[in-house]
């Protein structure tokens, strides 16, 4: 891989009307990675694919793909291709006619369009499907399709929007895996967006986490995991036990802000259970199982709510009601203090608030 | 489900086929006094007889005037068709100013009265006399295309909508030019809806009187001003029953044909 | 992108603004003059004549009053037959069915306009068809005979975008309300019918406008009645007034550009 | 419209040339007739008069069928006509406009054997100069149902003064014409209005006849406009007594539905006389004449008087006939009868009796047919 | 709680044509209780509620709600009310005027219906939404509003299918989490049709997993995690590593088919960490962090492949790459024995096969 990143964006903006749906966004996307975008609806993250693509135009700044400016060309003449979120197969062709299309007008000769579509649907295992039209095909498989069509004309970088959103958990889950394994095996930059954090934790090498229009926080699954750099990204990848001043004072004795992992904490009942590690105690409010893992949540006595998530594995634990008097305890190197800096438009999702949920305006 | 409780269901159903009864019943009297004996329709028919379609089968007229509608059908449609195919195509995919109003004015010459339409295409017509336009075949062509612009219009715009942008992105996406891109996909989408368009144009047009007696000129004389001329005298008013009868049984097919080519819902937008 | 744009929008609005808006002007000019009463020749010179004509003559008034009545009867009449009609279609009869009823009632719409109210002149006459069905009674020629022609004749028009605008309507609307306890007839009354409304405002622009400008069926079937039409027909072609035709075309041009800014809001231009 | 005319108000003829001598055919011929004035067997492959015309002529008929005098006018004024078959409430207007011609009679020899009472009339002359070839004629006669209407009526007053009798059944012409029908029966019940001729009216005398038409219109079912309304409107018993044509009656007759009988009421009637004339922008002036020549001579004279069912103009040709008795039925020949009756002209400032400059023209008549309309 | 179920289904059959969506089904659910339905795509959930509810009848069967036989009643005659996938909230009427919908067809007044809605509103925290409309809405307010309109006629029992199949991850969670605490404070019972099994797990008193129109298993959430009936269930609910007899009585050295959950497997890198338990050795194929765990795939030396949940607690372990040998160890109780009666239909979705993914119909 040569030094020179796949994509370059910079101070990319674009406007639409009064709202910017990009904000002065600097960018570099690496050959051969998988790289997300995931943050919440209207953070930007389809705006920013659009105007890579070629499908916007940006109001300033400019995209290099592979070191040459393509700020301003058309979407036709740029060597990366869109997987879209509705797959956008186009219904009046057969599944080949639509991995052919790229080839077909680019002027590739009829038998060799075929067959290079053929290897491509062969990549895919939909070979058999090849005269049949969209239609006739299950949501995972016109995924397929689409990843076929827009692999076979050899882009240098591939866009996908969400291309998961509209399947179901199994098939998606399913799908997770093939597309991962479909860039190793092509090598080329993958730029994926969603707004799942599971998926993007599983899949990327690196993640952008978007919020209105900027980037919040860049950087590996386990970067932005264990290291949150504010309070928006350990809210929105993971869900996190918060401790604003006060309670950080009160129960961890420290000072500023701080985010620990439900599964970070152990639950004892036994105040000896905890020695050696700080503590602190509570009542368990409610137990939520969910078949690998049980989610306890525990209202502190300094009155925080936080949320504990247990791993169902072989270690027999015992049953605790509601009403049993814990110990939560930790690791002091488990605590992430944060610059709160981040704005705060996500939630502590998972965890109900003793005083009702703030309403959102989000979806 | 059923999606009515069982005696909403009757009623609805009575409606309905009152409904069609009353849709057919001047259909069938059309087709009746095809047979009537009478010249001039008395009911009940004092006898029957097949003379009427024997003269229609020979009149010239009749024929020759059906040729000269069905020539400026086809080609008022083929008008709409490229005119209103361009409209809805600057509509769905571009903003500009003035956008709201271009709906506004596609769809008013087919809803102001007909004899405004007429009276002002022909006025103008007319004084454009020295430049050499006389009334004929071309104002009516004229004339009607006017008001068939908005059926092709409204047909391409709702199909161009539903289809979104998305498509015609990934063919872009994909290397393909905007011709390319206009041949091979966009065409194909929207092909049933400009059909579905272009039949509902020309069957305007073929029932068009109004405009036509305003803007049609000596030689021209289309099915509906013959239709016109001859119902009320009573040598030919059967013959035209004939004629009536025989169109309203062949519209089927155009209709079936629209139908199925509009496929889903919209499909049979007037 | 402007190139584009000027190519696609430039022959449809060159068309429809010059050769039918142009007309159009060039017939509200002409309104502004005047005729030679005795060659016929229109003279163009500017007066208010016609308009001081049709504001003080009351014939003028109550005949345009008169035709705003049939508009809006025939409207009201097609609107609650097609209403069934239209439900039956979209949410009675069975899916694969539709197609069937969407080509029969479409299919009137083929045999001549003439022809039609030809029939419907022969079903109202005395000892016609309605007379033998109801035992001898008739509505005869005159004002209720032209308002039932001109339903007969615009009911597809009708009926086919209320049709699409049931079809938009999604069935689960119909199951929340009977889950919440409503009976059909409120359901239809609360849920249904403000739904299609803008439905039925699209249809409401054919049969309004295409009755505001009749002047053939009402020849037919009206018996003595007359239409505003029938009055800028014989003003034009019988007493060769061409301007005074022109400013009485204003009335129904006025009342349909009325109509259509105010349904306009709706959305019903776009389903039409 | 805009081109000038050398007519003024004052009601000149503006100077047309006339044709001296005949030239070559064009091999076109534009003409607006009335519908079954110029069959060409696309109707009825037996009626054709058109076709051997053009066989003899080289001339190709384009025939524009008008529905009213009204609309020929209307149409004459564009100039795409060679000529016209207009009756008498269109011609004045025509010769007046200056969208007709002189028609020199020398040229159409079948002229000759017109019937003398057609000749030189205040409908197809000015000041002796024809302007145009008589055709036919025909009475606007009382037809009435003679089951329901009883005793036979002799009068106008049928539809006037008594219409209130058959109300709601009483038929009149759609047409503001008509208003003569009413002028002339004011002038026979009427005397202190002093009416000489029903279509030279004043203002006080219009107004009596509107006012007449305005009660009249009480008992009207229906106005008729053609006569397939006509006879319907009858046989189905919508109507059952008002003006009518001869020919409405004889299709009656024929379908044997209703009885009806036909008169010329006491104070006699009005009528028309269709007369073909030759446009000043003719582009086809000598098929023109051919034109008028031909639908003059006897035969092709009898053919269209017997589809159209009306007097023909020609007297010789009622020994064509195939119906040995049409000439008497329709009184083709009867002066007496013809006497009868007040040809349909059309209404001018100028009075056309020649009594004054203070008569009501066509279009107030238009005015206050629309008015009696409502 | 009275012994009598809130609703109950006896030998309920739904054929639309030659199909049966629904085939002879019994099922009792109790008030109060929070009741899922849980199944693969086209398996019957939907038929079944629709059923409940009174918009399709049964084609033999019948349908109990508290006590009464409601067979053929219309569904505007029971006790029961139904939130939709869609929300089929009315467009054209404000928030307000949905919620109080169900009162005004009831004949109450004006102002006491609004004021009851507006109560309603206050429950689902939208009071400031009151006069907008539908469409001003974001999916997650929508749904609330479906759920204040479903309960202000204070149903015996609320039918809910698919209700958060639309919104997106986080809102999802967060409704999951107010939708149990509106079923807490309303003590009515909940039937919610879902097909994303942790929905199910965590939010459920009894499951229901159905497959082609019948009941598969019927439990608790633990019941069926733990002890699935049949290889459908196992593979359905949670992901398992599958033992056929050939691998059963290779790794395990036992007689039938056995699953095992991914969580209770525990990876070694050395031998006598795993001393005392069952283990087998393999090679780690993949490693991948998803924030709270992390999953390894792991090919046994016998052939088969299998998956590893490990929680990122705050135990610290040592990095696997790729190609490390590992012992992998678990406990004899925690292997469950299949009756492999099921039908095969749902598949080990996130271990990538060997050979690749066999193709499937479904979407
Ligand atoms: N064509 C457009 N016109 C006007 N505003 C737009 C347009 N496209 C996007 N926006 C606005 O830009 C912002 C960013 O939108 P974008 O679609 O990029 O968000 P996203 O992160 O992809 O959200 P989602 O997760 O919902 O897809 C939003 O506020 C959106 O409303
Ligand atoms: N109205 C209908 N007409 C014909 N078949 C139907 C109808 N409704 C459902 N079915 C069939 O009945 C079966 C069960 O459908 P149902 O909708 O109950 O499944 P489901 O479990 O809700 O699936 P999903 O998870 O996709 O919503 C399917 O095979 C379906 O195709
Ligand atoms: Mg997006
Ligand atoms: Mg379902």
């Amino acid at each position: 891989m040569s030094h020179q990143p796949a994509i370059r964006l910079t101070q990319l903006t674009k406007q639409f009307g009064s709202v910017s749906a990009v904000d002065h966004l600097d960018l570099e996307i690496d050959a051969g990675e998988f790289f997300s975008m995931l943050g919440p609806s209207g953070s930007g993250k389809t705006t920013v694919l659009r105007c890579i693509a070629g499908f916007e135009q940006p109001t300033s700044g400019t995209i290099e793909l592979f070191g040459q400016d393509m700020t301003g060309k058309p979407a036709a003449a740029r060597p990366v291709n869109t997987v879209f979120q509705d797959y956008a197969l186009f219904p009046h062709m057969s599944v080949v006619d639509n991995v052919a299309y790229g080839l077909r007008v680019r002027g590739v000769g009829r038998a060799e369009r075929r067959r290079k579509a053929m290897d491509a649907l062969a990549t895919v295992r939909l070979e058999g499907f090849a005269d049949r039209r969209p239609a006739q095909l299950s949501g995972g498989q016109r995924q397929r399709v689409a990843l076929a069509r827009a692999t076979v004309v050899q882009p240098k970088a591939l866009l996908l929007d969400e291309p998961l959103g509209a399947l179901d958990l199994k098939l998606r889950q399913q799908m997770q895996v093939e597309l991962k394994q479909l860039q190793h095996e092509l090598g080329i930059a993958f730029v994926f967006v969603t707004h799942d954090q599971d998926e993007a934790l599983t899949l990327s090498d690196r993640i952008a986490v978007f919020n209105n229009g900027r980037i919040e926080q860049l950087g590996t699954p386990r970067e932005l995991y264990e290291h949150p750099a504010s309070r928006f990204v350990a809210d929105f990848v993971g869900t996190s036990n918060l401790f604003d001043r006060e309670h950080a004072r009160a129960v961890l004795g420290r000072e500023g802000e701080f985010s620990i992992r439900p599964e970070k904490l152990v639950v004892h009942t036994a105040p000896d259970a905890a020695a050696g590690a700080p503590s602190a105690t509570g009542t368990i409010v409610e137990s939520v199982y969910a078949g690998s893992s049980t989610r306890r949540v525990v209202d502190l006595d300094s009155g925080l709510r936080i949320s504990v998530l247990e791993s169902n594995d072989r270690t027999h634990r015992v049953e605790l009601d509601r009403g049993t008097r814990v110990h939560v305890s930790w690791n002091e190197e488990d605590l992430r203090k944060l610059d709160s800096t981040g704005p705060e438009t996500a939630e502590n999702a998972d965890v109900p608030h003793s005083s009702g949920v703030q309403e959102r305006q989000d979806s | 489900m059923k999606l009515l409780s069982t005696p909403a269901r009757i009623v609805v159903s009575l409606c309905m086929a009152i409904g069609l009864v009353i849709l057919y019943v001047p259909l069938a009297l059309i087709v009746l006094n095809s047979f009537n004996s009478s010249r001039t329709f008395s009911f009940p028919p004092p006898g029957f007889t097949l003379e009427w379609w024997v003269d229609a089968f020979h009149s010239r007229g009749a024929a020759d005037a059906l040729a000269t509608s069905v020539i400026a059908g086809l080609c008022a449609a083929a008008i709409a068709l490229v005119l209103g195919t361009m409209a809805a195509f600057a509509v769905q995919r571009f903003r500009f100013f003035g956008r709201q109003s271009i709906n506004f004015l596609v769809v008013l010459p087919i809803t102001l009265p007909g004899i405004i339409t007429g009276i002002a295409l022909a006025s103008t017509f007319t004084a454009l006399g020295p430049l050499g336009v006389t009334l004929g075949m071309a104002t009516v062509i004229i004339g009607h295309a006017t008001f068939c612009i908005v059926i092709v219009y409204n047909n391409v715009q709702a199909r161009l909508r539903r289809m979104g942008t998305s498509l015609e992105e990934a063919s872009g996406d994909l290397g393909g030019s905007g011709w390319q891109t206009f041949l091979w996909v966009t065409l194909p989408q929207v092909r049933g809806a400009l059909a579905a368009g272009v039949l509902l144009a020309f069957a305007l047009s073929f029932d068009e009187i109004v405009v036509t007696t305003f803007t049609a000129g000596p030689a021209v004389q289309t099915l509906p001003i013959w239709i016109f001329q001859n119902l009320f005298r009573p040598n030919q008013a059967p013959v035209v029953n004939v004629v009536a009868a025989v169109l309203t049984i062949l519209a089927i097919i155009p209709v079936w044909i629209s139908q199925r080519l509009a496929g889903d819902s919209v499909t049979s937008r007037v | 992108m402007k190139a584009r744009l000027g190519f696609l929008l430039g022959p449809p609005l060159l068309w429809l603004v010059v050769i039918y808006l142009g007309s159009i002007a060039v017939l509200l000019v002409s309104s502004f003059w005047t005729v030679n009463g005795f060659t016929g020749e229109v003279v163009p010179t500017f007066t208010l004549d016609n308009y001081a004509t049709i504001f003080t003559d009351p014939l003028y008034g109550t005949v345009a009053l008169r035709t705003l009545l049939v508009a809006l009867g025939v409207t009201l009449i097609d609107a609650v037959v097609a209403f069934p009609m239209a439900l039956y279609m979209a949410k009675v009869a069975r899916p694969s069915r539709r197609a069937l009823y969407l080509v029969a009632v479409t299919t009137p719409l083929w045999a001549s306009y003439l022809v039609k109210a030809y029939a419907w002149r022969i079903l109202v006459e005395p000892g016609g068809p309605i007379a033998a069905a109801t035992g001898g009674y008739t509505p005869g020629f005159g004002l209720p005979a032209t308002i039932m022609t001109l339903a007969y004749l615009w009911l597809p028009y009708m009926i086919i975008p209320v049709y699409a605008g049931f079809d938009r309507v999604p069935d689960s609307l119909f199951e929340a309300s009977y889950d919440l306890g409503a009976s059909t007839w409120r359901t239809i009354r609360n849920v249904a019918f403000p739904l299609v409304f803008p439905a039925i405002v699209a249809g409401s622009i054919f049969t309004f406008a295409l009755s505001f400008g009749d002047y053939i069926a009402v020849g037919i079937v009206g018996g003595k009645t007359q239409l505003l039409a029938n009055l800028i027909y014989g003003q034009l072609v019988t007493a060769n007034n061409q301007p005074l035709a022109a400013a009485l075309s204003v009335i129904p041009l006025v009342a349909v550009v009325l109509y259509l800014l105010a349904v306009r809001r709706t959305g019903a231009l776009e389903n039409v | 419209s805009g081109t000038g005319t050398s007519a003024g108000a004052t009601g000149s003829v503006p100077s047309i040339p006339m044709a001296k001598k005949l030239g070559a055919n064009e091999g076109q011929l534009n003409i607006i007739v009335w519908a079954g004035y110029a069959e060409d067997g696309t109707n009825d492959p037996k009626v054709d008069w058109v076709t051997p015309f053009q066989q003899n002529t080289g001339c190709q008929v384009n025939a524009k069928v008008a529905g009213t005098s009204d609309e020929m006018v209307q149409l004459m004024r564009t100039g795409d006509y060679d000529g016209v078959s207009a009756s008498g409430d269109a011609t004045l207007r025509l010769v007046y406009g200056g969208q007709v011609a002189p028609v020199n009679t020398k040229l159409v020899p079948n002229y000759a054997t017109v019937s003398s009472f057609l000749k030189d009339k205040a409908w197809n002359s000015v000041g002796g100069q024809m302007y145009g070839i008589p055709h036919g004629w025909g009475a606007n006669v009382l037809m009435y149902n003679t089951d329901v209407v009883k005793p036979a009526p002799d009068s106008w007053s049928a539809v006037f003064d008594d219409a209130a009798a058959h109300a709601g059944k009483v038929t009149a012409y759609d047409s503001p014409i008509y208003i003569a029908d009413a002028a002339l029966y004011l002038k026979a019940h009427d005397p202190s209005l002093g009416i000489k001729d029903p279509y030279s009216l004043t203002q006080k005398q219009l107004d009596a006849a509107v006012s007449l038409l305005k009660k009249q219109k009480a008992s009207i079912g229906e106005y008729w406009s053609d006569y397939t309304k006509a006879v319907q409107s009858f046989e189905s018993g919508s109507s059952v007594v008002g003006t009518s044509w001869q020919v409405i009656a004889n299709l009656l007759d024929s379908d044997k539905k209703v009885h009806v009988a036909t008169t010329v009421p006491k104070e006699g009637s009005t009528g028309w006389s269709d007369t073909w004339m030759i446009s000043s922008k003719a582009k086809h002036p000598n098929c023109m004449y051919q034109w008028m020549n031909w639908i003059t001579s006897p035969k092709v004279n009898a053919q269209v008087a017997e589809w159209f069912g009306e007097a023909p103009a020609q007297t010789k040709a009622c020994e064509e006939t195939t119906d040995p008795n049409f000439c008497t039925t329709y009184h083709a020949t009867d002066a007496a009868y013809a006497a009868q009756i007040h040809y349909w002209t059309t209404p001018q400032t100028k009075c056309v009796d020649g009594s004054g400059d203070n008569c009501t023209p066509y279009s107030e008549w238009v005015t206050k047919w629309q008015e009696i309309k409502g």
